[in-house]
């Protein structure tokens, strides 16, 4: 029999090493897999690369991964000014920033999950964010060369998953859940409740158990959810 | 006379068609889904997943698992639409919506822009800028007319970091509109108070004058916001 | 108030011009816009470039394109033996075929929808599909250069359609319905019903309004239901 | 002693593990569904959409919404998801499938393969087989070890268009089970009556012979299909 689940954050995030790329899920408060990064956070790792679309806040989960020094560098779109742990250590040039546009952050990483090797995109032509790009002309219109983004662990939160590893977001959680569940060597999912097999309306699996190696059912944890009103969204 | 904030706001949401997919960025232009006609059906996108944004929730109303992307708690409009960040960029860079309204720190007379990172600023972000420059088929500018120092953010030529280049058509300022054209920039209205040559004083970049220009018509105050000072 | 319906397939299809390009959803028998298919043959526009998975079956439909002699070429991945009416035309050498991978059309339309200038992919490298086309080495494996689609008239078959023109599929319908939702100038979709707004749930809504333009609803036509039986799948 | 399509089917059905996600190819591949072992949950995948196809449904039970890529009308097993082309796509060439079992008309010693185009043959068709044979890590063959003129399939370098290079890990024929690693061909099995040399008088391209090269152990019926003549 599939059994995906796992009994605890701490087990889920066992297997990260030092150096590790890492993409962790969400936008603003919603499908933030907080209660994984706050594991991660007191599992140790260090010099890792964190791919996100923004830098999370203070001292807990995300945020905690810069306070504690744990990440080398950063590939994200939208490190915001609540993102505070990440900002002091980046303005002590601790931390490499990759910025990314936001639609191609989501692209470079539905690249790596797709198997292709790189696209080109409209986005940023012209800008400093061009800096060192390929640049090319396609039916008259310049754009440039983008990557693919793969991780070694991929860090996700929806409402609902089952032993398959099947899950269901509600509400504005798919953000960038869903692409970065394609690109990961170990995929691990954040949920609010495991529900039985075949529970899962076929219709209603945004992310299909295939994509995903672990599933952990964790309570919204009480500082999380008040963090998510303080923060606002990023 | 000057619009205000609201002003600037109020006055694009006269111009979005019934029908519209409109995303709007930070700053002014979030302000316009507070004076959009509830008569004209327009659709509201944000980047995070929703295509039909609702009214802010009310405090303790608010649903943990439903933000958008400058707003913070939102809720949901009638025929609203979920979905992850590919298919919401797959609707921006592909040209999929009507209009993006942003804000910016400068346009130049080419319709290049410069909104994402103000020269010096420490930490960069950038967010979904870009690809709603570059994807939107109507990039629409709200800002004031000048910056807090006095000088012109209507200029020949950028000298933040650009956004993107030659994507602005429209630009909204407390002062007046002016298109984006081929030819250059076309003031089409302006504030009553002002003249042709008064508002060239205050933009560094060549004003022709469209030959319908008119007044910018705002009422001085709509639900309790004032729209002029 | 936004009204997207449309009386008939008649009306929905009255604007397609000759030497347009033509997209048609659907894998096999589930999600074919067969009504609209057929009103489009009935409609006469000629000198056509199709693109869909398969080529129909015989003179109904897709495949009464092909009997009809108005299909200049097609871009597919499966013209199948079934698909009668077009092997005809094709080994008359009457219809120019551009054959394409099945995950390479997906892309290439995908590129189309999202604004992309064009992406690498392995799929088909070293075979003859790669002949005249850009390879890269990237990371040390070698990708092909695909260009993307779009199309004039983009033709889908949902189950359920709304005023605002979102859709929900069921079963297997959605195959290339969504993707080529998003890669055309008009877009016209057949439904078996449009229920009122606001019935659809925003999380079941798989094709969002935005890239829809012509919701028509079309009771399953008979010989459409016979004919699936008939074909199996392509 | 030969297997039959279905005994080769059997005999792939034995070693796909617990918690394989496999593509089945039209042909001897389809059959493997009907071997597999209830006792190991295994997720089939097609590629218009679904993970977890389940078995073909009685006469007069179809549905005509859900059908696979290669048999028709299907039904949906215990945790079956349903998505489009490019998800679908995403999970094949990205190298989420376990395996992909394909047929083929010829496989070379270096693992290039040719199944989609017969040579001559007047209308070609690829369909989801190039995306399969490149994205997937486990590419298995299934086939006849010779053509119906008696020619061997396995071959030094192969003569019908290519469906990929480099690709195939291990052969299942009527006769043999073959390994495709970076050294050559290694015969894994084979079939009672038969012995290496006799084997390889049937293949073009060179074999090894595995130090632990076994007979395959296949029952003569299952289910009332016969797995070997």
């Amino acid at each position: 029999m599939i059994d995906k689940t796992l009994a605890d954050c701490k087990q889920a995030v066992a297997r990260v090493f030092d150096g590790a790329t890492v993409m962790c899920g969400g936008f603003g408060v919603a499908g933030q897999p907080g209660q994984l990064m706050e594991a991660l956070r007191q599992q140790g790792a260090r010099n890792l690369t964190v791919i996100s679309n923004g830098a999370g806040g203070g001292d807990f989960a995300l945020g905690g991964l810069f306070s504690d020094g744990r990440v080398r560098k950063l590939i994200a779109s939208f490190p915001a000014p609540s993102a505070k742990a990440f900002r002091e250590r980046y303005l002590k040039g601790e931390i490499e920033l990759e910025l990314v546009p936001q639609g191609t952050l989501a692209d470079r990483i539905r690249a790596g999950g797709a198997g292709l090797g790189g696209f080109y995109t409209p986005t940023g032509v012209g800008t400093e964010l061009a800096a060192g790009k390929e640049t090319r002309i396609i039916d008259g219109r310049e754009y440039l060369f983008e990557l693919p983004l793969r991780a070694d662990f991929v860090f996700l939160k929806a409402l609902r998953g089952d032993r398959f590893g099947n899950l269901n977001y509600r509400g504005t959680m798919r953000n960038f859940n869903m692409v970065m569940a394609t690109a990961g060597k170990v995929v691990i999912a954040e949920v609010d409740e495991i529900v039985p097999a075949g529970s899962l309306a076929p219709e209603s699996i945004h992310t299909p158990g295939i994509f995903v190696d672990h599933v952990v059912q964790v309570a919204r944890h009480p500082k999380l959810v008040e963090k998510r009103s303080e923060e606002g969204s990023t | 006379m000057m619009l205000t904030r609201e002003g600037i706001a109020y006055r694009i949401a006269r111009d979005l068609p019934e029908g519209g997919y409109v995303n709007l960025g930070v700053g002014i232009p979030l302000l316009v889904a507070n004076f959009l006609d509830p008569a004209k059906e327009i659709f509201i996108h944000s980047e995070n997943g929703i295509l039909g944004v609702g009214p802010t929730p009310a405090r303790g109303e608010e649903d943990l698992d439903i933000v958008s992307a400058g707003a913070g708690f939102c809720t949901l409009a009638l025929g609203a639409s979920l979905f992850d960040h590919t298919l919401s960029f797959t609707m921006i860079r592909g040209g999929h919506l009507t209009h993006a309204i942003l804000g910016a720190i400068e346009v130049a007379a080419s319709g290049d822009f410069a909104n994402w990172r103000v020269p010096g600023q420490a930490v960069p972000a950038v967010g979904g800028a870009m690809d709603l420059a570059v994807g939107a088929p109507n990039v629409y500018v709200a800002m004031s007319h000048l910056t807090n120092k006095g000088k012109p953010k209507i200029v020949k030529s950028c000298s933040a970091p650009l956004t993107a280049r030659a994507c602005v058509r429209r630009i909204y300022t407390d002062l007046a509109i002016i298109d984006v054209e081929a030819g250059g920039l076309v003031l089409r209205e302006l504030m009553p108070g002002h003249d042709p040559a008064g508002i060239q004083a205050k933009t560094e970049a060549e004003l022709k004058v469209a030959a319908d220009c008119r007044e910018i018509d705002v009422p001085e105050t709509f639900n309790g916001a004032r729209l002029r000072q």
